[in-house]
């Protein structure tokens, strides 16, 4: 059995779709910001995936990971500040409760 | 190595170099001096705008092997911004220098600085690393300047939207950039265009539409857009005003530069009707929602909406006269809007007021503000002489340039859709003008500083359409730029 | 640029914007506005003498005072102006019923910002009428459009609100279609490789517009024209309009505004396409021959005065649109001769009924009744805008019905004569709603012994009416002279449509 | 003839008209009156001096004496409105037997009523009425509108001061513009004639779209010198050629020409108010008595028969058109006098009496045919509009003094005024003998002729005519037993006695039963026929009298006498008898009572079917379809507004929820398609 | 040939990734959800070690699962007591996440699936030297990163400062 490109390709994928699914049906913010995490995760998966499979030779694939994962703290430090401040207001991180402002 | 290639960031430099300065005097002056923050911030951007227009374009010049480019329309749009930056920071002095800033100025303006420096980026890279990073910074510290009016729980709310959406905007950016970078190999836009060859496959498609999701989240195009109203109401108006016109000029220069230097062989085929679809979409749902808005800034946001979506026009045409309209469109839109929004503070300020029905009758008691709201709204619907009916008509006109009957098809329907944006701008004038009902503003004086920026959006309402001058300058820009080199 | 004649009419009428907003008092407002009005009128008034002198003197060119001077050059946008008899006589017509409208709002509330929005107005008539490059008349027309909403919303009466939106709306909307138009004319101004152009003689000249195209084309620009020329089934916003606009207002809008549906229709639509203009015309012929009896018939059930002569507007304004699409000399100087009549009449009877109602407080015909005793001088204007709009001879309504009706049934095609038929039969039904409103209005004995005590007009009132009233006899007693001026516009040689016949 | 006169002809009625109407108000009643007056007595001056000349100069422009022929002579004719380069409006003069001889009697009549009004328009106490002056410039404006109808050379001409007449006599029907029957009578006046000019409008315009002229002599004429023509059947004839070469010559079974013919008769029925559209005739006895006298006795009613008169070389083209005047004419002759016998008011039997005659002169131009004496009933027609004009004139003058005296129109009011009013008695009874057609009297020897002229087309038409004769004699003659003999009613405790009126009024009065007279010697057959060309070698005072066809005249006579006999048993004194007769045919006196209800019908027709069926309908179609749609659009617009908000849920997950499927649907659908 | 040891390592590796995320999303408990996002990020590194980006591997650690989850568990920590289990998910809620994410997964998918050269392409080169990370790293050259190196930079500091002025009590 060869393990090509594909069986990277689709754990990453899932794992993507996990996001997304943690994103739409978590409540609390945090759990959210769990679920985005994961989908950047996949994300960068995917870059080294493709760069070691197809484009061994070169590392953009690698140097993209490498400062998406940068920015995944930043915004990560950031989103929380945020949540926390949230709760100082409300007490209360249920995503639910964020919809004063509609229509 | 070669890091001379840092002086071909010119305007980036002067950027940053003006935010250190901000970031210094803010950390390092006597607490008395900060009340002058405000005033020095402006009057340093102010100088950096002069400077930038001055000695801000040095012709076509690629830098970092091709990760950076700059050119005469590049320098053009960032000047663009930078006069729109300044008209913000002129019109947010008074509420920068209130009591509730007090601890938070300095750090308003090097956001404000910052995003700017991103927004940069985004217009200059030439490198999807380099424009996430623009990206990223464009939309992060925003977030945070979202959040800054700590009283009001809308603030706080609006900020976690905008933070989620757009971490989740940036995933599935970032899923189509790997995409794209699984099909072509490099993340250059040059080299990905070479590699990506003429033929398309599905893969591409829908790496092309997470892009477009991804960026269109920036312009706030339909469906991406539903962060926008809910931020633009909780957000400071100051930032709300930054945010409706610079961030998203910005963009959506990015986003033609996007799609035609990396996908432009595919635009007959695959993005031109995507484009079609948001278009529509984008403008027909911003209007039907504006219709029944009261709050003032929401019912900007949602305007603001459907003014992406005649923005986008410009890029469906796909040529250099696109690229003009386009530009000229936002230079235009910068004014109209920021005269709103600057009216909208201004009152604000005063009284806390924000909804359409407060300004019942305001003509009777603030005849100037009325009347800059006015002609702040005659511009946004596109009505001559003022400006807004120039940037429609050519951005119409470039759009059509394009030949094809479907375009005409798209172009009646954004026609017809000004009559319903046309309705909603004209509630503003009823309010203000027509209606019976007793002021609910008393007479006031606005500050200085907001009437300084009415002045000078009021006189770019009236001057930026009738002097050709600015049209023809933008149109000399764009018909040498070579950013449509790869269009097939 | 300021040596060329026409452009003063832009610029007295910003002139006096400027002045206005100087103005600190009604007065100054008055005399600005009066001082300003006769200059536009003098200025018109010495145009026609030297035009004519022109033309006497062999002047063959297709338009005169031309002047060109280049504004967005990338898109070839110039401000090109000139003019020919039918823009003399429309901007003849226009001065004529700005310089009535200012005496009819002697009186306004708020003056100043008044007639700072009706001059704005009148500066986008006069632009029109003068501009010859297709951006430029556009910018104009739109120009004039807008200042109606505040007018009407400001000013207004009745359901102001509503009526100033739908109009505004439904004149948007029209203009909606005919930029889409415009713009698609300017692409195909020039064949393959010229240089594209918005001038309308040069796009007249190069006549590179092929007939898929033009099929095209069409029928937007005489939809976004027919529009203001209240063509049915778009004709709605003129009755609610009209009846809500304050006088001057609803003056300039039907005297003046309405006819640039008409001109724009023969200048842009008819002139640039002549192929589609000719195959086409049939299915606007339909709707403008409907507009034409059903504005009358729908005149003869209303009870408001200004709806009366709304919908007889949208009658008379039908049967221009209708010359139009006969496409033969005679018919369409007929058009523009019922451009001139409509105007003046019924610019007359929105003054009357302005200032009728600025007595009785009331437009109800069923509510008044023996005005004539009260008031005589305002009973015999109305009278006579009543005889000149059910066509009496010796005024204006006859001479453009009759060389509409006469022009028209020259048309070769049995169709065309059959509806021309069915527009003639609108003079029977005319008659029968304005003898309604006169004999209902003024004559009979009075029926609210309140207006017993009412005046009869001042003399700004009188001065306004008796200028109007004395055009609307200058052209019907000298037709000849009208028609003279007219004429040359519509020879075959010029208006290709009519050669293609 | 040089063109002073003529226009001063037309010029001074304008004048007058102008500077009473817009100063006016500013003079004394009485100026205003003698100004009226002597303008108008000018221009009856010149109008007999322009129209001797014509007839007795002997002019070659104005006779050819060789052949004996009268021409058409072109004075001025000025371009007014060019629609093509043929099709010109001009405005002209155009003078020839008819106009000269219409320009006689309009004069005169008008003289004699703007002389008359002076009187007329004031109360007993010598009070001028309201509005005199106002009334005196209406006048005026009749006069020269009427004037420039008969002068017209082209046919559009004739139509302009069609409408002008139209509207000044809507103007005077509705002088007293307070009383509400005044203001619906001058209303539909106005609109049934309007409706007729359409029918007139559409003629011409398919008279010239064929031909491409609207002038009487391209139409009519050959042109023998420079402005002067001849009437020639040849140039008819020519011009029945174009239409019957044109492309579609038949029209609906009948040919176009007959059409267009039979539109513009269309026209002239409406103003001479031939059934179905004389409805507005009796109404118009709303206006003051002198103004029936002028326009709707003696000169705008006739317009419909001049217009025909005018083109009556086209109309013996088509013997169809011909036919159709005859029985349109016949049918309204009889109804119009059955309508007369019934009525109570003296000014409606008068106008039913005036439609039967214009209808007398309808049916003899039907009949006239070049064959048969030259074209008798032409000139029967010309002579019995000259007699008439002058002897209804005296009747309505007459009228108008009895109904100033007496201040109703009702003769039940009146009874046995004989003794009080002498001269208004008198005069009355010889208008009445006159048109009764007793011997020697004007309306004899008119009737007389046209009796003549349709008993050589048609015995049918001569009996049927013969007995509308003797049904005139009847009315007229009850209605003069009526008025001045049966019993005299008592006059009231502080009122005066009803007497004659001032010379103003008498005045006119005493002229004109001198001139219905002696009328009746003119002798017309020399100076007015069809194509010109005289009837008699020689002519004397007895010319008239000389020709007659007695066997034709005996008959007439004794119809005449029989007829006044009978009304003299009936009417003379208070008796029984028109009880009886009404009571033994209860039916045709109702309908003949109720004018056969034609304005009920017309009633019906204005206000169910085209206010109610096509007026209210489009008033309703454009409010709720045509309008509703437009703000259904933007009901619409609101409410899709309001169905979608809930996308805008305020919920974040919800954003991104639309967001992706947003962007897969792009990708996907785009994909889809592409593949 | 793969080796039957690299796909045994695989096959727990993919197992753990799939397994994790799906608890991470599911689980009731939010300090759980934290700490299987931590054996995720763990998973991925251990994805770049099989892959040899050896160095990624270690920052993927370092930075994922040192510092992010660490900054998750304080916060989760501040914002709710321990032992709060979230509500019952409503059935409508997770329906709509179902469609999103296997719709997802299908366009997604396909996508991958249909273009052959994903499908077939197999591993090949080295594991990156350290040298060469750095001097990319500074270069300005192609496929050299200093340009976005020193915008992030930028990017970082406005975040401090922006988590900084948003953190602050007043």
């Amino acid at each position: 059995m060869e393990l090509t490109m594909i069986y990277y390709l689709i754990p990453s994928l899932i794992m993507f779709c996990c996001g997304v699914y943690g994103f739409i049906t978590r409540r609390n913010m945090i759990a959210i910001l769990i679920s985005l995490e994961l989908m950047l995760n996949a994300v960068d998966i995917n870059f080294v995936v493709f760069n070691r499979f197809l484009f061994p030779g070169e590392m953009e694939g690698m140097f993209f990971t490498l400062f998406a994962i940068g920015l995944a703290a930043a915004e990560t430090a950031l989103a929380i500040a945020i949540i926390i401040n949230v709760f100082r207001v409300s007490e209360n991180i249920d995503v639910r409760d964020v919809n004063k402002m509609k229509h | 190595m070669d890091y001379s290639q840092f002086l071909a960031m010119r305007q980036e430099i002067g950027l940053l170099i003006v935010f250190l300065l901000v970031f210094l005097y803010d950390t390092f002056m006597p607490k008395k001096a900060l009340n002058a923050t405000a005033g020095f911030t402006t009057i340093l951007f102010l100088l950096f705008t002069a400077a930038s227009f001055i000695w801000g374009n040095i012709g076509d010049v690629d830098a970092f092997a091709g990760m950076y480019s700059t050119s005469g329309v590049c320098s053009m749009i960032k000047n663009i911004l930078n006069v729109g930056v300044l008209i913000v920071l002129i019109q947010s002095c008074r509420w920068a220098n209130g009591e509730l800033m007090i601890m938070r100025r300095g750090e308003f303006y090097e956001l404000l600085l910052v995003t700017l420096f991103g927004m940069y980026l985004m217009i200059s890279a030439r490198h999807f690393l380099l424009f996430v990073i623009g990206l990223e910074s464009a939309s992060l510290p925003l977030a945070a300047m979202v959040a800054f009016d700590k009283n009001r729980y809308e603030s706080h709310e609006a900020a976690v939207k905008y933070m989620l959406t757009a971490v989740f905007s940036s995933a599935v950016f970032m899923m189509g950039l790997s995409f794209v970078y699984g099909l072509s190999g490099s993340l250059y836009f040059h080299d990905i265009a070479l590699q990506l060859g003429s033929s398309f496959n599905p893969t591409l498609v829908v790496a092309l539409a997470f892009v477009i999701a991804g960026v269109g989240f920036k312009l706030s195009l339909v469906p991406f857009h539903l962060w926008t109203a809910d931020v633009y109401q909780g957000a400071p108006t100051s930032v709300t005003s930054y945010l409706s016109v610079i961030s998203k000029g910005a963009a959506a220069f990015a986003f033609l530069v996007i799609l035609v230097q990396c996908f432009g062989q595919f635009y007959s085929m695959v993005w031109e009707w995507m484009l079609y679809a948001l278009i529509i979409a984008t403008i027909t749902i911003g209007n039907l929602f504006a219709i029944r808005q009261n709050n003032m800034k929401r019912f900007l946001a949602f305007s603001s909406i459907s003014q992406a979506g005649y923005i986008m026009l410009g890029i469906v045409g796909c040529n250099e006269m696109g690229l003009a309209a386009m530009m000229y469109y936002i230079l235009v839109y910068i004014f109209s809007n920021l005269a709103a929004f600057g009216v909208i503070g201004a009152i604000e300020n005063q009284t806390g007021k924000v909804e359409m029905t407060d300004y019942n009758g305001l003509s009777r008691t603030n005849p100037w503000l009325a009347c800059s709201m006015m002609l702040a709204m005659f511009s946004l619907a596109g009505i001559p002489p003022f400006a807004g009916f120039f940037s429609k008509f050519f951005i119409f006109t470039s759009a059509i340039n394009q030949g094809s009957i479907a375009i005409y098809v798209l172009v009646l329907i954004a026609l017809i859709n000004t009559i319903i944006s046309l309705y909603y701008y004209l509630l503003v004038v009823k309010a203000m003008y027509i209606s019976p009902e007793e002021p609910q503003i008393a007479t006031f004086r606005s500050a200085c500083s907001e009437r300084l920026g009415l002045w000078i959006t009021v006189g770019g309402i009236v001057a930026l359409g009738i002097v050709s001058f600015f049209y023809d300058s933008i149109m000399e820009a764009a018909a040498g730029s070579t950013i449509f080199a790869f269009v097939g | 640029m300021f040596s060329n004649i026409l452009i003063y009419f832009v610029i007295i009428p910003l002139l006096m914007l400027g002045g206005f907003a100087l103005c600190r008092s009604d007065k100054a407002v008055r005399t600005v506005a009066v001082a300003g009005s006769m200059a536009l009128l003098a200025l018109s008034v010495w145009l026609l003498v030297d035009y004519i002198a022109l033309r006497q003197a062999g002047e063959t060119a297709e338009m005169l005072y031309t002047g060109s001077w280049v504004w967005f050059a990338p898109l070839n946008i110039h401000l090109a102006v000139g003019v020919d008899g039918v823009s003399i006589a429309m901007l003849l017509l226009s001065s004529i019923i700005i310089f009535a409208g200012s005496f009819a709002s002697w009186k306004i509330d708020n003056m100043r910002h008044f007639f700072m929005w009706l001059l704005l107005l009148s500066t986008g008539v006069f632009g029109f009428f003068i501009s010859i490059d297709m951006f430029t008349m556009f910018m104009f027309y739109e120009v004039a459009l807008i200042p109606m909403y505040l007018l009407i919303g400001q000013w207004g009466t009745g359901r102001k609100e509503y009526s100033a939106m739908k109009l505004t709306l439904m004149l948007m909307g029209g203009s909606a279609f005919l930029m889409l138009s415009l713009i698609g004319i300017y692409f195909h101004s020039a064949p393959e490789g010229g240089q594209l152009t918005w001038n309308l003689l040069e796009i007249a000249q190069n006549d590179s517009i092929s007939r898929g195209w033009q099929y095209f084309l069409f029928p937007m620009c005489f939809v976004g024209f027919g529009v203001l020329g209240a063509m049915f089934p778009f004709h709605t916003w003129s009755p609610d309009g009209h009846a809500c606009a304050p006088t001057a207002v609803s003056m300039l809008h039907a005297g003046v505004l309405m006819k640039l549906g008409g001109y724009g229709c023969f200048r842009v639509a008819m002139y640039l396409m002549p192929t589609a203009a000719n195959d086409l015309a049939w299915i606007f012929l339909i709707l403008t021959g409907v507009s034409v009896v059903y504005g009358a018939f729908s005149a003869c059930v209303q009870t408001d005065l200004k709806y009366i002569n709304a919908y007889s507007s949208v009658s008379h304004c039908g049967m221009v649109l209708f010359a139009i699409l006969m496409l033969n000399t005679t018919a369409l100087t007929g058009a523009i001769m019922q451009m001139l009549s409509h105007g003046l009449m019924t610019a007359l009877f929105f003054a009357l009924i302005g200032m009728i109602y600025g007595r009785t407080h009331t437009r109800d015909i069923r509510l008044m009744g023996g005005l004539m005793k009260i008031m005589p001088f305002l009973g015999v204007g109305y009278v006579i805008a009543g005889m000149a709009s059910l066509g009496l001879p010796g005024l204006s309504g006859f001479v453009a019905e009759m060389t509409i009706f006469v022009g028209s049934f020259q048309h070769p095609d049995m169709f065309h004569r059959v509806f021309t038929i069915v527009a003639c039969s609108s003079i029977v039904i005319t008659a029968v709603y304005i003898l309604r409103v006169v004999g209902k209005l003024l004559f009979g004995p009075v029926q609210d012994e309140h207006h017993l005590s009412l005046t009869d007009a001042t003399w700004w009132e009188r001065l306004s009416t008796i200028t109007l009233i004395v055009s609307v006899a200058a052209i019907g007693c000298f037709p000849n002279f009208f028609e003279w001026l007219i004429r040359f516009t519509f020879s075959p040689e010029i208006f290709r449509a009519i050669g293609l016949n | 003839m040089q063109p002073v006169l003529p226009i001063i002809i037309l010029a001074l009625p304008l004048a007058m008209f102008l500077v009473l109407g817009l100063l006016g108000h500013k003079m004394s009643h009485r100026l205003a009156g003698i100004l009226g007056t002597a303008g108008m007595g000018t221009t009856m001056v010149l109008a007999y001096i322009v129209s001797f000349t014509y007839f007795f100069s002997g002019n070659p422009s104005f006779i050819d004496a060789e052949t004996h022929t009268r021409l058409q002579a072109v004075i001025f004719n000025h371009d007014w409105l060019a629609f093509t380069p043929s099709l010109v409006i001009r405005l002209g003069f155009l003078l020839d037997p008819i106009s000269a001889l219409l320009l006689v009697v309009i004069t005169t009549i008008s003289f004699m009523v703007h002389l008359y009004s002076n009187g007329y328009m004031r109360d007993h106490h010598g009070v001028w009425e309201t509005g005199f002056q106002r009334f005196y410039a209406f006048l005026s404006l009749f006069s020269f509108s009427m004037l420039g109808l008969v002068v017209a050379t082209n046919i559009f001409q004739m139509y302009i001061f069609w409408e002008l007449v139209g509207a000044s006599s809507y103007l005077l029907i509705g002088f007293y513009y307070t009383k509400p029957s005044a203001v619906s009578a001058s209303k539909k006046a106005f609109i049934v004639t309007r409706f007729a000019d359409l029918g007139f409008l559409i003629g011409i315009l398919i008279l010239s779209f064929y031909t491409g002229t609207f002038n009487f002599t391209d139409l009519t004429s050959v042109e023998v010198s420079e402005g002067v023509y001849q009437i020639s059947e040849g140039t008819a004839s020519s011009i029945k050629n174009i239409f019957a070469t044109s492309a579609a010559p038949v029209f609906m079974g009948g040919s176009v020409l007959t059409w267009a013919l039979v539109l513009i008769f269309m026209g002239g029925m409406g103003k001479s108010a031939m059934m179905p559209l004389h409805i507005w005739l009796p109404d118009a006895m709303e206006g003051p008595t002198p103004v029936s006298a002028l326009i709707h006795a003696a000169t705008m009613v006739v317009a419909g028969v001049y217009l025909v008169a005018r083109l009556f070389p086209l109309y013996l083209m088509e013997e169809m058109s011909l036919q159709i005047v005859v029985v349109v004419g016949a049918l309204t002759a009889f109804y119009a006098a059955m309508v007369a016998c019934t009525q109570n008011d003296i000014k409606r039997v008068l106008a039913f009496s005036t439609i039967s005659q214009i209808a007398f002169m309808m049916v003899s131009l039907g009949v006239a045919r070049p064959e048969f004496h030259h074209g008798l009933g032409y000139m029967a027609s010309m002579f019995h509009l000259f007699t008439h004009a002058m002897f209804k004139a005296l009747l309505f003058l007459c009228a108008g003094a009895l109904i100033h005296a007496i201040g109703s129109n009702d003769y039940t009011a009146m009874h046995g005024l004989r003794k009080h009013m002498p001269i208004t008695h008198i005069t009355f009874l010889i208008g009445c003998l006159a048109i009764a057609g007793i011997i020697p009297f004007a309306g004899f020897f008119s009737k007389d002729e046209i009796l003549t002229a349709t008993l050589g087309h048609s015995t049918f038409w001569y009996i049927w005519m013969s007995a509308v004769a003797g049904l005139t004699a009847f009315y007229m003659f009850r209605l003069y037993y009526l008025i001045f003999w049966w019993k005299e009613h008592k006059v009231p405790a502080g009122h005066h006695a009803p007497h004659d009126q001032p010379w103003t009024m008498t005045l006119p009065l005493v002229i004109l039963a001198v001139v219905s007279c002696l009328a009746g010697f003119v002798p017309m057959g020399n100076l007015v026929t069809w194509n010109g060309h005289e009837m008699f070698e020689s002519v004397n005072f007895f010319t008239n009298f000389a020709a007659l066809d007695w066997s034709v005249a005996s008959i007439s006579l004794a119809v005449a006498i029989a007829a006044i006999l009978l009304a003299t048993v009936m009417y003379k004194k208070e008796n029984p008898l028109p009880e009886k007769m009404k009571n033994l045919l209860p039916n045709l006196w109702r309908w003949c009572h109720h004018r056969f209800y034609w304005d009920e019908l017309y009633m019906f027709i204005t206000h169910k079917i085209i206010f109610g069926c096509i007026s209210k309908p489009i008033a309703w179609f454009d409010h709720y379809i045509v309008d509703g749609a437009m703000n259904g659009l933007a009901l619409l617009t609101q409410k899709v507004s309001y169905a979608i908000r809930g996308l805008q849920s305020g919920n974040v997950q919800m954003y991104v929820w639309y967001y992706l499927i947003g962007a897969l649907l792009l990708g996907a659908i785009t994909a889809i398609c592409l593949i | 040939m793969e080796s039957v040891g690299s796909i045994i390592v695989y096959s727990i590796i993919t197992l753990a990734i799939i397994v994790c995320s799906v608890l991470a999303v599911t689980t009731r408990k939010i300090l759980r959800a934290a700490t299987y996002l931590l054996f995720a990020l763990f998973a991925t590194a251990a994805l770049y070690f099989k892959l040899d980006y050896e160095f990624l591997g270690a920052v993927q650690i370092a930075v994922y699962a040192g510092g992010i989850v660490v900054l998750f568990v304080f916060s989760i920590l501040l914002t709710s007591k321990p032992g709060d289990n979230s509500a019952k998910l409503a059935s409508k809620k997770r329906v709509l996440g179902l469609i999103g994410a296997l719709s997802m997964l299908l366009v997604a998918g396909y996508s991958l699936v249909s273009r052959t050269s994903f499908v077939t392409a197999t591993a090949s080169g080295e594991n990156p030297v350290m040298k060469e990370i750095g001097a990319a790293l500074m270069g300005t050259g192609h496929g050299e990163y200093l340009l976005p190196f020193e915008a992030i930079s930028v990017l970082l500091l406005a975040c401090i400062i922006g988590g900084v002025v948003i953190a602050r009590k007043r």
